[in-house]
């Protein structure tokens, strides 16, 4: 059975939505279990994967069977990075859905196994893109979890959901058509669309074709804006805060990151990082263009009152970390970027499961309504507080090392400027944060004076959130922790796949230095 | 904001157009992108493979037949995606809706009433022939679906939604949808089962006394076409019987 | 000047309209006030991407990628030969080059394929635009985004 | 394939596209859209591209269509632009 | 290089304090035992830093590996002279400091006492790991937790004023930690990690920076441990007197200060090496920065009437003191420095401890309202006597002994011009210090002068205040007496066996 895991993830996840569709129509109790099960034998198969990954090296699977002459079956092709990328997805997919549990049991609304099945085959269309290796797939799989997320956002009670979900179809379809026709103007040049193919057409060429350029321009901007890069980002801060809780805490921790990702591989597997970066000359512009993206996330995260929207654009600050470690054009900023994927995805998880419960039980929207909230709900404020140390970079939270690897990356090939940027959006978080845990310590009427007994009295109407809403936080604040700690086994099979010979064999990122 | 979208508009066109001059000729059967290994595979040996006709029937359901599982699930999502944004869900509990029966043909034009009458039957068996025949000639699973679909629609638009609905309700059209894509994975699964990898059809010979596996491929791409069909159906009628209700499934247009 | 003129634009002249209409729809997606008018934008943007796929795969003097009769049963007569006597292997082998079916003489069907996913792709996104616009409709009785966008603010002030 | 003819259908095909983004009225934009798809399955039929063709003309010219005009007769038919 | 033991003491000294967390937290309801809690555990921490002391002393080196987190940089404990000796006087004055906490908390009925002895524990647990920590990632990841921990305690009385300190406190320290010291800390690991910023006496940067940038990285360092309160970066010192006393009295005499410089002198010792800073010829600059504190403090303390907030600027001035000492580099002015971290703890933890038993004993805060307590709080002030004298460096204290170190090293050094530092900055210790003292016990207002002595009228504070306050006044001067265990330890580090 080993050999077929590749598929099996996105099997069990495809099951499942049917299974909640034609059975969780009937009955909405079985659509919580059925979700939460097929997610955990995702689980379970992903971390399968990546013991195989480990094992054996690369894994390629031809689906159809069809493997001679390469490309004209699909392939799915499993290396470490994209192995951990996909465990990321199905672990924060399962998270997610446990914090959704009291959507079934309150929300009397018959679009309970809607919900699933949509977040399912979102979850499925998110594993899809992560684990194909051929360029169309990526492309169809992309509008399987676009779609998805547009309705997923789409539901929001607010009214201004609907807004914000349209001008994010607007902007998605804009980026996946992007791509799309990057994707065209690769097939029209090389006659494949099985990336490792692509690569080896390329390679091929001689000269710098005009066309590969501008395939890799419009697919690198179709990717900018569905993973909301610094001018593009627009259409996020509204989507992700409008839609329901249960929502952002997977569509916000996994789409930026699943974008970066492609972008990622597209350099990496595609393109080729020698011809990336050798044959154009576009890293000073991209790091330029992330230090604003950085800083602008983080001064406009400074100019927000809703908790969520900060947390938006953070995220804006973020996807600048990543796609700028990734065009520093050498071996330590690309580890940091594919590390900073996963844990960019928990800390943001994090950060959207504690809005969601502040929301949930305390109706919290605005930073300043959360005074007290230590006393309040301890729990769910330890568990924010670790996410919080992460964002800011606290070791030995994941997001220190993160930071550490994309500073080194940074401090390597001499790009200062986004050193300074990522210490200073550092900074802002720590402003940020702290922001909040003094509000949220202090309260807004503070106890004036010594020999006050408030040890176990005054307990308010809030109280702490539920076990299906802790257990996540608490679970991902854990993540976070080791991600951090055992960073290095990470960072070693991170670089065993930059290190593939197969199709990067580049000198640039095997960490013999970088262009200089 | 004109500005700014003509600019940027300009631009992506320019970009676009600038890339011209590497292209292949328009035309040209040895561009690398008519040439490679891989079209002419399909062309030459589709065929020999599953015996059929149409190259893009085979490409289409069995060499990437991944692709339109998923794309056959796109349609799926497109479905749920509008009855979770629209549907209005307001049923009170216990008992049936009420809701004003039209009568068939009710305050609706008798010409085209009888028209749709006879054009309707006549769609639905040129949706099945386009599904049947869709490895000789053009047409297939999505075609036919929509066609099929179309004959709902056109029914909805002809005698009003409520008697559409009344011929294929909301439970059944989305236990319609679903069926197609589990007859679709359930093909991939079965050939998991025996052994192979997802979607690999060849190995169903086994099932099927006295064919071989080119023939099992092919009979299967007829198996995965129904089920792309049948979701590709329910979910047009969905789509538009939600959109020209603003999601009540009563009235419509 | 004409033959750069010729190879720039007569050898392409279908990816120049495809490119046109792209500027067109994405114009319209762009700047367009009207949701609605956004939509038709997008999918004529979508149409035009289209175009450029199916102009990638078109040969000339090629015929539709179904096989021609004729050719199908050369092939199938090729195959009850092989069935009789040879084993399929040195069928594959012998055959390739006697094959009757030359790659020139049909369109490359992959474009195709690849197409009809995309058409049903934009279909789909289609419908949930219009059921998202239907939804804003309800909220707001407009469709007009600068009209929508007052209306958020007038909320916004009065909250 | 004749060029003249397809000369004839690229240009239609830019004129029903800007018509069906300048008119007003929405039910005429959708009904000229829908003909924008007509043509443009004409264009790919001409190309060889029968199954894409056929598509088009269910899905774009039909579906789309009816799904559009759906649209705006239950939101407001007129429109700024 | 000296000889390694592997020994897991070191970790078990850490956990020690931390693993007290989780009973003080189970009883909450039980008051004597939640504090019972914290004393043994604090006496099993002293227990286990003594332990390691007849090993360290004999010139080995333990070492701890905790988890390899990057390829060469693991987070490890290695515990030697230098570390030993923050050690020894942090985990001691724990126990005198819980001790005095339970008698302050109780006798001003503060409320979340659970919380407050939590977070003191997790403090400490940080402190004994930036005392222990072997490599300079393992220094960082301890000093952010620490700032982090003493945070709920700066700010436990949680009014506005405790909500400013607090500001003031993280921002100051986070700010130039996170904005100073982290680049720091990853250039050094850009630089050098194939060294894995392990501490060694030759220092890990030798040879792999030069010039300015050195001269940089130093200041970033310098200035990135802003806990020592080097000015500029000095004035979340004062703000955070908020805190209530015990808290100032461990955490900012002798916990969060003492790591700030306590982190400086291990950059001095073991990231640069005093002889690799020799060559580069760029630890003045920071010699003049100190100096500058020095003489600034000291006059603004004169100023002050509040009295944690004179002390608070005396601290910043013997900060500064050690500063100045490692920087001038010489063997006995480094060894002054490290001396002097434990005697200024001794002096300056009793002078907040007996500033906060005026304060449960009477409520008063300002020095002009102490005239003449003297008489009603003999002991107190007796031991506020004796920790001036051990601040300002006069004998029978321990104050003396690194004051002459500090001065020696100075001279060694050939910089006149910081020895008259030394000199003038110890007159105006004693002329914002001694009056205080004089005027409790002798008061300008006749009537309370010519008062008689009496027992009976005496209104010390509660005896779990007083006793601490005894304690450690008599330690400054047992420091005075037999201070050879604190020389031999920091004389370990100049003299190359560290």
């Amino acid at each position: 059975m080993a050999e077929q895991y590749p598929i099996l993830v996105l099997l069990v996840l495809l099951f499942g939505a049917l299974l909640v569709g034609l059975a969780g129509m009937a009955d909405r109790r079985i659509c919580f279990p059925v979700t939460v099960t097929a997610l955990a034998l995702a689980l379970a198969v992903s971390l399968g994967i990546l013991q195989r990954v480990i094992n054996e090296g690369v894994i390629r699977y031809f689906v159809a069977g069809w493997s001679r002459p390469v490309g004209i079956g699909i392939e799915l092709r499993i290396d470490t990075i994209n192995a951990l990328v996909l465990l990321t997805i199905t672990t924060v997919g399962l998270l997610a859905a446990v914090f959704s549990f009291r959507r079934v049991k309150e929300d009397k609304t018959e679009k309970t196994p809607l919900f699933y099945i949509l977040y399912l085959l979102l979850i499925m269309g998110l594993s899809g893109m992560v684990i194909t290796g051929d360029a169309f797939n990526l492309y169809v799989l992309l509008e399987v979890s676009s779609l998805t997320s547009y309705a997923l956002i789409a539901m929001g009670k607010s009214r201004r959901a609907a807004v914000a979900a349209f001008s994010y179809i607007i902007m998605g379809t804009i980026g996946a058509s992007f791509y799309l026709l990057g994707v065209g103007y690769l097939y029209l040049r090389t006659g494949t669309l099985n990336m490792v193919e692509i690569h080896q057409a390329i390679t091929g060429l001689e000269g710098v074709s005009s066309a590969i350029v501008v395939a890799f321009v419009m697919i690198i901007v179709g990717l900018m804006i569905k993973m909301a890069f610094f001018p593009l980002f627009g259409w996020l801060p509204n989507a992700y805060s409008y839609c329901p809780s249960s929502t952002s805490c997977v569509v916000a921790p996994l789409m930026t990151k699943v974008g970066v990702y492609v972008m990622v591989r597209m350099m990496l597997t595609v393109f080729g990082t020698e011809w990336v970066f050798e044959n154009l000359q576009y890293s000073q512009w991209m790091v330029g263009m992330a230090v604003i993206a950085i800083l602008a996330g983080s001064v406009m995260a400074l100019a927000q009152v809703e908790l969520k929207k900060m947390f938006c654009y953070i995220i804006v600050a973020e996807v600048g970390y990543m796609v700028g470690g990734a065009w520093l054009a050498n071996h330590w900023g690309m580890v940091g970027t594919v590390y900073h994927i996963m844990s960019d995805a928990f800390m943001t998880l994090c950060m959207f499961l504690a809005a969601g419960i502040f929301l949930k039980q305390a109706g919290v929207v605005r930073i300043d309504q959360l005074d007290g909230m230590f006393r309040k709900m301890p729990l769910t404020m330890a568990g924010f507080v670790v996410g919080a140390l992460a964002m800011i970079g606290i070791p030995p939270t994941c997001g220190f090392f993160s930071k550490l690897y994309l500073i080194r990356g940074g401090m390597e090939s001499g790009h200062w400027g986004y050193v300074v940027a990522l210490l200073i959006s550092s900074l802002v978080n720590a402003v940020l944060f702290f922001r909040i845990f003094e509000i949220a310590y202090f309260g807004k009427k503070p106890v004036e004076g010594h020999g006050h007994h408030a040890d176990h009295s005054e307990r308010s109407v809030i109280k702490e959130a539920r076990l299906s809403a802790l257990v996540p936080l608490l679970t991902t604040a854990v993540i976070i922790i080791l991600l951090g700690i055992f960073n290095q086994d990470l960072v070693d099979l991170i670089e065993r796949s930059l290190k593939g010979a197969e199709v990067i064999g580049s000198a640039v990122l095997s960490g013999e230095g970088g262009l200089g | 904001m004109k500005w700014v979208g003509l600019i940027a508009v300009l631009f992506t066109g320019g970009l676009l157009l600038s890339a011209m001059d590497d292209f292949p000729k328009w035309g040209d059967a040895h561009s690398p992108a008519n040439a490679s290994p891989v079209s002419q595979y399909y062309i030459e040996k589709t065929i020999e493979d599953s015996g059929v006709p149409n190259m893009v029937t085979a490409v289409l359901a069995d060499y990437r037949g991944y692709d339109t599982m998923f794309e056959t699930v796109v349609v799926l999502i497109a479905g749920i995606a509008i009855m979770a944004i629209l549907r209005v869900m307001n049923q009170i509990p216990g008992g049936a809706r009420p809701s004003p029966r039209h009568e068939i043909g009710d305050h609706h034009d008798i010409i085209i009433g009888t028209t749709c009458r006879l054009l309707i039957p006549v769609l639905q068996l040129f949706a099945l022939y386009v599904i049947a025949h869709g490895h000789h000639s053009p047409g297939g699973g999505f075609q036919g679906g929509v066609i099929l679909g179309a004959s709902f629609i056109l029914t909805a638009i002809a005698q009003g939604l409520d008697p559409a609905l009344e011929r294929l309700p909301e439970k059944s059209y989305v236990k319609l949808a679903f069926a197609g894509v589990v007859i679709y994975s359930g093909f991939g699964v079965m050939c998991l089962l025996l052994g192979e990898n997802f979607l690999d059809y060849g190995v169903l010979h086994v099932l099927l006394p006295g064919i071989d596996a080119a023939e099992a491929r092919s009979h299967s791409m007829l198996g995965v076409e129904v089920g792309v069909a049948f979701t590709v159906s329910a979910i047009m009628f969905a789509i538009y019987a939600n959109l020209a209700s603003k999601g009540e499934l009563e009235g419509g247009l | 000047m004409g033959e750069i003129f010729k190879q720039y634009v007569i050898d392409h002249f279908n990816f120049w309209i495809a490119v046109i209409l792209m500027m067109i729809g994405l114009y319209a997606m762009i700047t367009k006030n009207n949701l609605i008018k956004k939509l038709i934008g997008m999918s004529i943007f979508q149409t035009a991407i289209i175009l450029f796929y199916v102009s990638a795969g078109v040969k000339d003097g090629a015929t539709i990628p179904i096989l021609e009769h004729h050719a199908v049963e050369v092939e199938q007569v090729e195959m009850l030969a092989a069935a009789a006597g040879h084993s399929p292997s040195e069928h594959a082998a012998s055959g390739h080059e006697s094959h009757a079916i030359n790659p020139d003489d049909y369109s490359n069907p992959l474009p195709h394929v690849l197409m009809l996913t995309a058409i049903v792709v934009g279909v789909a996104t289609l419908g949930v635009a219009l059921a998202v616009s239907q939804v804003i409709y309800k909220n707001y009785g407009t469709l007009e985004e600068s009209e929508i966008l007052a209306k958020i603010k007038a909320a916004e002030n009065d909250g | 394939m004749i060029w003249q003819f397809d000369i004839i259908l690229l240009i239609f095909l830019v004129v029903t596209a800007v018509i069906s983004l300048r008119v007003k009225d929405l039910l005429a934009a959708s009904m000229v859209f829908g003909t924008y798809s007509f043509l443009i399955c004409l264009l790919w039929a001409g190309m060889g591209a029968v199954d894409v063709a056929f598509t088009e003309a269910t899905v774009g010219a039909g579906i789309s269509a009816v799904i559009l005009i759906a649209t705006v007769y239950n939101t407001r038919r007129d429109s700024s632009d | 290089m000296p000889e390694v033991i592997q020994t897991y003491t070191p970790l078990w000294a850490c956990l020690s304090a931390l693993l007290a967390v989780i009973p003080i937290i189970l009883l909450r309801k039980e008051s004597f035992l939640r504090e019972g809690a914290t004393f043994v555990a604090g006496i099993v921490m002293l227990g286990f830093v003594i332990s390691m002391v007849p090993e360290v002393l004999s010139g080995k080196v333990l070492e701890c590996m905790l988890v390899q987190i990057t390829r060469d940089v693991p987070i490890k404990f290695r515990v030697d002279g230098l570390g030993l000796l923050f050690a020894l006087v942090a985990s001691t004055l724990w126990i005198v400091t819980s001790l005095y906490s339970v008698g302050y908390m109780r006798g001003l009925k503060e409320h979340s006492q659970t919380r407050f002895f939590a977070f003191f524990a997790v403090s400490l647990t940080a402190t004994m790991g930036v005392a222990f920590a072997g490599n300079l990632l393992t220094l960082y990841l301890f000093y952010e937790i620490l700032s982090l921990a003493t945070w709920p305690l700066v700010t436990h009385h949680q009014d506005k004023e405790a909500r400013s300190g607090g500001r003031k406190y993280l921002t100051y320290l986070l700010g130039t930690s996170v904005g100073f010291a982290l680049p720091a800390l990853i250039f050094c690991y850009v630089k050098a990690s194939a060294t894995g910023l392990e501490f060694s006496t030759a220092g890990f940067l030798v040879g792999s920076v030069e010039g300015a940038t050195a001269l940089v990285l130093l200041l970033l360092f310098t200035f990135g441990f802003s806990k020592a309160g080097l000015m500029p970066f000095h004035s979340w010192l004062p703000g955070a007197m908020v805190a209530p006393t015990p808290v100032s009295a461990l955490l900012h005499a002798v916990a969060v200060v003492k790591v700030g410089v306590f982190c400086i002198i291990r950059v001095f010792t073991g990231v640069f090496g005093l002889e690799f800073l020799k060559e580069l010829d760029i630890a003045i600059v920071v010699s003049w920065i100190a100096a500058f504190t020095v003489i600034t403090s000291s006059l603004i303390a004169l100023t002050q009437d509040n009295l944690k907030r004179r002390l608070a600027f005396s601290t910043i001035g013997q900060l500064a003191y050690i500063i100045l000492g490692v920087s001038l580099l010489t063997d006995r002015a480094v060894m002054g420095s490290m001396t002097h971290i434990a005697m200024h703890a001794a002096g300056k933890i009793t002078l907040f401890m007996c500033a906060g038993a005026v304060f449960v004993a009477t409520g008063k805060k300002y020095i002009s309202e102490m005239d003449g307590l003297g008489r009603k709080m003999p002991f107190t002030f007796a031991a506020f006597t004796i920790g001036a004298l051990s601040v300002i460096g006069l004998p029978p204290t321990g104050g003396l002994i690194s004051k002459f170190y500090l001065v020696t090293g100075a001279m060694d050094a050939g910089q006149p011009l910081l020895v008259t530092v030394f000199l003038v900055s110890t007159l105006l210790n004693a002329a914002y210090l001694l009056p205080i003292a004089y005027r409790a016990f002798f008061p300008k207002d006749r009537q309370l002068a010519s008062q008689p002595f009496s027992w009976k009228s005496t209104a010390e504070a509660p005896w779990a205040c007083v006793v601490p306050i005894c304690i450690t006044a008599a330690l400054a001067i047992v420091l005075f007496v037999k201070p050879q265990l604190l020389l031999k330890l920091a004389s370990l580090m100049v003299t190359g066996t560290g």
